[in-house]
């Protein structure tokens, strides 16, 4: 007998996705949606799109969705969450909305352990807006701000949010995959399965921050882009668990 | 419980807003309104299913309040004037998502750091939309503690009635002085209409979107023109002033808030002088009472407006009148509270300038 | 143990021709066609079968993993 | 309608002795506010606030020209020296304010609080000795409304100081009625 | 130099800011300005002493702004619509301060997130200030890309001459249009009148202060008056409008911008069909040209007031005519962007509605 | 012949202070204007004070003086260095200033590697505005929005902002130290003129965390607070050299 | 005032065509605007941009009733056909739009864009190749204002691309002045 | 070595009477003052001199170094 092993999962949509050909972000929702259907709880989940490409994600997510002002996810979700503890509240960000604009948001929220769960997906740039410098851009990077790459006394150099997250006491766990290849995506998945489940137990603040490729801003095709994660972005944001506590 | 309680207005709003079922309270300090969130760190702890946060900024707190409110629970923040210029942002949201929450501003002096006295020189952000887009906040304008807690009540039931944000707009002297309450009882939450809009969980129904990005511009337009419509049906209902001796009055002064308290007094030593001098006092600063003031220029041809700033409400004034009568403007910002005296002799001034003692 | 057999359909409106797919099957099962797509894209298409030899899907799941689109579903048996 | 100022050093008691005569006149059946000095006043480690008691509405709650000030050290004297009411009455705690009044508009009461309360054996009760002489010289309100208003306030204080609290009242009053303030 | 040029919008107001002695720009992305930043991280890395930020936030960047103003330099900051709400603070800041610095917003369709389409629904932000306290900001309207130029040069000459901030409010769409140009002359930064008030080190003078805390109630009134009389001189000096066949105009439609830019071709049709039409547009939005609009009012009884929102500056027509003309509105908010003809039609139907054919 | 070897600062106008009695910030002030004055860069330094309790800074500082607002001294510190970057400017602010409202500020002002000094008081409190919890607040302490003492599941547990400006790469020297006592606020001198020497030299962004009593909010005596900096504030907050890259 | 629409998907040169063309224009000494799609609308692969030119003042810049469209794939054309001008014309790239106009009040006008840059040795002319029919068909402007509108905007390219993109305008214009487009 | 001798000048008006010069003073030379200044604080005071045998002020500085008020000058020799 045939089988069917692999479709779209219960909690996407049965929408074309708005994102440029190779782009991380419909990757990155296909395995949220999975790790919700797998763990049960899609008619309990909230998510909080951000500003930023993964804007219309709740044009895709068959999930109850608020928009959040751009960088004000941490601070949504927990509004969100305090009201309705027993329910599991996500919010999606890219590393601009994260890292740049929604630092202080970010860091707050981790450091008093808000039980909700944060999919970071950092892409070295300002995809929905064009291609500007991110918090994440790498030194050499070219982007529409930065004329002849990144330059370390200009911009200054790239900042890693998820070690400074790791030394707040809220936060529980923190690792850092990727969706360039095969094998990260499986980890990506594990990464956030374990960050989902750790809010189910109601442990703290757990966050994945997700390598992603942006091959329209970046500039290369698909395939180059996983690679160029590979070889370049790496060496700046290497792939670990960054903390975990949840024993 | 009716009993009279000598109360600081910033823990009326508090006590209030908590009898009218406010489940959220998210702030930041800033003086002359610290006892807001001092009093919700008290107040919710002792509550069940009550959270109070004392968020990291401003913006954190109004967006946690965002969150709060999709979540289904009545939501408050408060802040004074600079750190209202940093919500407004998320009250665009807010207005543009349709969710209901109350946002408390005790004006300081201002603008930038300003002082901590009182003072009314947030008129125009609070109801012309601090923020950006075509929407607008419901406005009310308590004058004393016994309003502060009526109006903390009505501005709930507003914004859950109207889906949209409500701002209280106190001064530091309403802040911070004590006067004798007596609040209303507390309301039932689950006697409370539905929310047939909240983020829950699906549970079974179709997932729920909450989102103020609209990319086409003709659903965009339409979105605004059912934010317009909205509007005008809340112009329609909720426009609300107090007069005070304007059946014969010749003279009105139109003034809001600790002002309005103040002209009272200065309209009473009129009154003793013989002088025929009124109050129209805006309780709704938006929408703004213009059909009162309208009518009552057909007797009144004189209003004086006194504002604690150098002259906002008066553009709302002139726009009720639009000619039909003179509007003269007494403005005293920066904190300085009149006194009852000075606006009495201000009336008086005006009053034989314009020759009203002649007939 | 007998080699897994499997099959793969791609919807072709989905699917950008991000080359993700062709990338990583192991059996080299899937091309790009010269067509384009409603939107402008070239869509992968398959280019073995179940039954030729060199390029027999085995159902691994790789490509769908891999695609950004959900535009691939894979059967197995 | 009688404006009173309540001035002095912080941690004289000074904003107590205001609220708790403001709620007592509260129950006593008045309208009443209540305004401290807040925030930046603050600073400089003087505190005041004004009580405003009337049988009819409150118009303005501030502190311009009142009519009584309990006054508990020599700045606040100079500061609100100037902006009395005509005909006022200026409450002196004498053991920190030495100087005479300049206005001679006004009449001075001069308590030695600090000494009474030594004799109480509680420096605590100073602000009480001050508020029972100001009560009982201007009859706004009663010892007993003041008892009344201080325990609804602190409401669980030990018995122990609530009586000597109590004593403090009883010798400001006695103080003005045997007349060895004038 | 005076070659035309093609050129976006945004990169016009790049170029003029450097050629009006612009040294420090901060800013943020956000849709439909990033070629602004973008124009300027390359300008700047080009420039001997010129400094490029794109900072971590709206709000660090008016901080930056403040900061460099502080020190001397001629600043500029941009955004749209929602970066521009968060921008409020320190914008009343820069009032109370009395800093120069050039403000620019991109406005797009709100609120909240809204659309990134051009729209005019931040007017009352731009000319009530949407900050605390009383303060205004000099709001430019630009109309077409050499106008953007022109005026760019304007809003640094009036910041440093008033001291005040001073805002360029344009469009989506005139952000990203592109239409020749001609640039004025760079300035020399040496020529310009020296800022005897700057924080740039004792050096030798007395140690400077730029504060705005003024805790003392009186000082703190006395500076709102002192804002207020250099807005009272600025209303005096600056109010600008263009007139467009009005001198036998019957009806005059008020439009700003973009929407005057459209209501000009709508006016065209209109005359051609024989309808006695004109314009008035207000190229300073605040001072607001009030004036000009009233002294209109003798010879036209009707005017039409366009904009792309839901009704905004009607408010400061009807206040500047204050009963004397019929003001009627037309608005498309969202983001729509009318056609000539589509304004057309509704000036000749409202023509006819009013009789104004018939004499 | 007798000498006098210690008096008024130059750059300290002659100014009485409006701090509480014991008030840690006023020792800090006079520290700093010691260390302006014997590097000799009183006429061209310019200082940032924030609002807080030191917000009068300005009028006990002889030297040019630009106000902040809230939280947003570093950025505004960074426009004022880059128009004059032959100048010394620094940004004073409180712990509620630089790790509440203004964290992102701090963050990314570090990691850009803006050539400035900061001085961070931290008192554990929001002192002007009459002693809310600050993000540096200790567990169990008490605070007006606390009640029962700081819960670290309801509130969050202190932060430690210096450790994570630490992390990014655009700072050099860090250190935390204390003035309750006297050889404290020695060991603070010194590491004030490091901050600003690494200043002078133009290799960053400097910054000293100074541990400080705030008497009235901690509702102790003068001498109490100081040896419960030593006994609690010290717990949570260690006096340490955090990051010293000047070498 | 003629409005023109140049519509494809991202890649195809599609804003480029327009920008060269709007800059001839204006050296032309003609009153020009230039407007690109931006944003989120350019997501979806998708690219368009109106260029209008005129003799006299232009008041709206938006692609309200064009009366020219160059469109150089299907969804262009579904966009664009109903909001044409009567009366209007169509450049197609008939390489990658094979179906009919569906208005009979338009021209089409179908040139083989792909298979004549194929001829040439380089699909990148694909959209000269459409601009110099255009030009041709329109007389807006001259194959020699376009050449140098182009050298204007594209600095340092190299003479040999400059040649080729030379030999797709003639190309182009020789394919509409040889009729073969009917 | 001679000890060295000091004296110190404490300006009541800038004192706030925090204790926090008599905390640290070796010498026991600082004592805080019955009367208040005009702010209302006890000032502190001076109660060894140069000469007194066990209150020797050796203007060692330690009490100007943690007086939060600059309200000590220190003078030696
Ligand atoms: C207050 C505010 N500022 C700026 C923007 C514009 N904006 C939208 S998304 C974005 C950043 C996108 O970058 P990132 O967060 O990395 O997400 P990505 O698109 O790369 O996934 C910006 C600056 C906005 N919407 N709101
Ligand atoms: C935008 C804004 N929000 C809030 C305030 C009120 N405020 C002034 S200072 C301060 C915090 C003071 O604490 P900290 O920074 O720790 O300084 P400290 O007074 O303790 O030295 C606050 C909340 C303000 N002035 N501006
Ligand atoms: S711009 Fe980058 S991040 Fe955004 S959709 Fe395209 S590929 Fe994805
Ligand atoms: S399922 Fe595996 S073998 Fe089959 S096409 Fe996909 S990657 Fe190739
Ligand atoms: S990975 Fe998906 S979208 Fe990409 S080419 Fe393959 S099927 Fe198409
Ligand atoms: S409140 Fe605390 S920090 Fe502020 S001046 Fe007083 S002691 Fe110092
Ligand atoms: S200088 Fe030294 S010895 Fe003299 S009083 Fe001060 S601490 Fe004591
Ligand atoms: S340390 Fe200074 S302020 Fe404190 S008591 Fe001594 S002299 Fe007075
Ligand atoms: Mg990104
Ligand atoms: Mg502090």
């Amino acid at each position: 007998m045939e089988e069917l092993v692999f479709t779209r999962p219960r909690y996407i949509k049965k929408a074309p996705f708005h994102y440029c050909p190779g782009c991380g972000h419909s990757i990155i929702h296909r395995l949220v949606a999975e790790v919700i259907e797998e763990l049960g709880i899609g008619e309990k989940t909230i998510g909080v799109p951000p500003a930023g490409c993964a804007v219309l994600a709740y044009d895709y997510f068959d999930v109850d969705m608020g928009e959040a002002p751009h960088g004000r996810g941490p601070a949504l979700a927990t509004g969100i969450k305090r009201i309705l503890p027993d329910r599991i509240v996500f919010s999606y960000q890219g590393d601009g909305d994260i890292a740049a604009i929604g630092t202080s948001e970010t860091i707050h929220t981790a450091n008093r352990g808000e039980n909700i769960t944060v999919i970071f997906v950092n892409n070295n740039c300002y995809g929905m807006t064009g291609g500007q410098m991110a918090p994440t851009t790498l030194l050499g990077q070219n982007s529409t701000t930065t004329p002849g790459g990144r330059d370390e006394n200009r911009d200054g150099p790239p900042i890693d949010l998820s070690e400074m997250l790791a030394l707040v006491r809220g936060t529980v766990y923190i690792e850092r995959t990727a969706v360039n290849s095969i094998r990260n995506i499986r980890n990506t998945k594990k990464a956030i399965t374990k960050a989902f489940k750790a809010q189910i137990a109601g442990l703290g603040f757990s966050l994945v921050e997700i390598l992603s490729p942006c091959p329209t801003n970046w500039k290369m095709s698909s395939t180059d882009s996983c690679r160029w994660i590979d070889e370049s972005v790496m060496q700046t944001f290497p792939l670990k668990v960054i903390k975990d506590e949840i024993g | 419980m009716d009993k009279k309680l000598l109360m600081r207005g910033s823990q009326v709003i508090g006590e209030a807003a908590i009898r009218a079922g406010c489940r959220f309270y998210a702030g930041y300090p800033i003086t002359p309104q610290n006892e807001i969130p001092e009093f919700m760190s008290g107040a919710m702890a002792d509550l069940e299913g009550g959270t109070f946060i004392q968020a990291e900024s401003e913006i954190a707190a109004i967006n946690m309040v965002i969150g709060a409110s999709m979540a289904g629970a009545r939501a408050m923040t408060s802040s004074s004037s600079p750190g209202i210029s940093l919500k407004q942002e998320g009250i665009s949201f807010l207005a543009a998502l349709e969710l209901p929450a109350v946002i408390v501003n005790v004006m300081r002096g201002g603008p930038g750091l300003g002082n901590i006295a009182p003072s009314q020189g947030d008129y125009f952000q609070a109801t012309r939309g601090g923020g950006h887009g075509d929407y607008r906040s419901i406005v009310l304008a308590p004058a004393h503690g016994q309003e502060l807690a009526d109006l903390t009540r009505k501005a709930f039931e507003y914004a859950d009635r109207y889906r949209t944000p409500v701002m209280i707009l106190a001064d530091g002297m309403m802040g911070q002085m004590m006067e004798p309450v007596v609040f209303p009882d507390p309301i039932n939450l689950d006697e409370l209409p539905p929310k047939p809009w909240v983020l829950d969980g699906a549970q079974g129904r179709p997932s729920r979107i909450i989102k103020s990005l609209i990319l086409d511009t003709v659903e965009m337009e339409e979105h605004n023109w059912k934010l317009d419509r909205k509007y005008k049906i809340i112009s329609g209902e909720i426009p609300h002033a107090e007069t005070y001796m304007t059946e014969d009055a010749k003279l009105v002064v139109v003034a809001y808030g600790t002002a309005a308290r103040i002209a009272r007094g200065g309209i009473k030593r009129a009154r003793e002088m013989g002088l025929k001098v009124g109050l129209l006092r805006p309780v709704t600063l938006w929408p703004f009472p213009d059909r009162a003031i309208r009518e009552m220029s057909r007797l009144v041809k004189d209003f004086m407006v006194f504002e604690m700033n150098t002259g906002q409400m008066i553009d709302d004034v002139r726009l009720s009148l639009e000619g039909r009568s003179n509007v003269h403007f007494y403005g005293r910002p920066g904190g300085i509270v009149s006194t009852p005296d000075e606006i009495g002799k201000a009336i008086s001034s005006l009053y034989y300038r314009q020759h009203l003692k002649e007939d | 143990m007998k080699p897994k057999k499997g099959r793969i359909v791609i919807d072709s409106r989905l699917c950008k021709g991000c080359y993700l797919c062709v990338s990583v099957c192991p059996n080299e099962c899937i091309g790009i066609s010269e067509e384009s797509n409603e939107k402008g894209y070239h869509p992968a298409k398959v280019i073995g079968t179940k039954d030729a030899n060199d390029r027999a899907c085995t159902g691994c799941t790789l490509c769908a993993v891999i695609c950004p689109d959900i535009a691939i579903e894979v059967y197995r048996g | 309608m009688k404006k009173t100022v309540f001035a002095g050093f912080g941690g004289q008691g000074v904003l107590m002795m205001g609220y708790v005569f403001a709620v007592a006149a509260m129950r006593d059946g008045r309208e009443v506010t209540y305004l401290p000095a807040y925030g930046a006043e603050m600073r400089g480690g003087t505190a005041n606030c004004t009580v405003v008691v009337s049988d009819e509405e409150i118009f303005s709650p501030v502190s311009s020209s009142p009519d009584f000030a309990v006054i508990m050290n020599k700045p606040s004297l100079v500061k609100y020296e100037g902006v009395m009411n005509g005909g006022g009455t200026i409450f002196l705690n004498s053991n920190h304010v030495s100087r005479e009044l300049t206005r001679d508009d006004l009449t001075s009461i001069r308590i030695p609080a600090v000494e009474i309360a030594k004799e109480l054996g509680s420096e605590r009760v100073v602000n009480m000795i001050m508020l029972g002489a100001f009560a009982a010289h201007t009859r706004m309100t009663s010892l007993d409304s003041i008892m009344n208003g201080l325990s609804e306030i602190v409401k669980d204080t030990k018995a122990s100081i609530m009586k000597l609290n109590r004593r403090g009242l009883d010798r400001g009053a006695e103080y003005i009625l045997k007349g060895d303030s004038r």
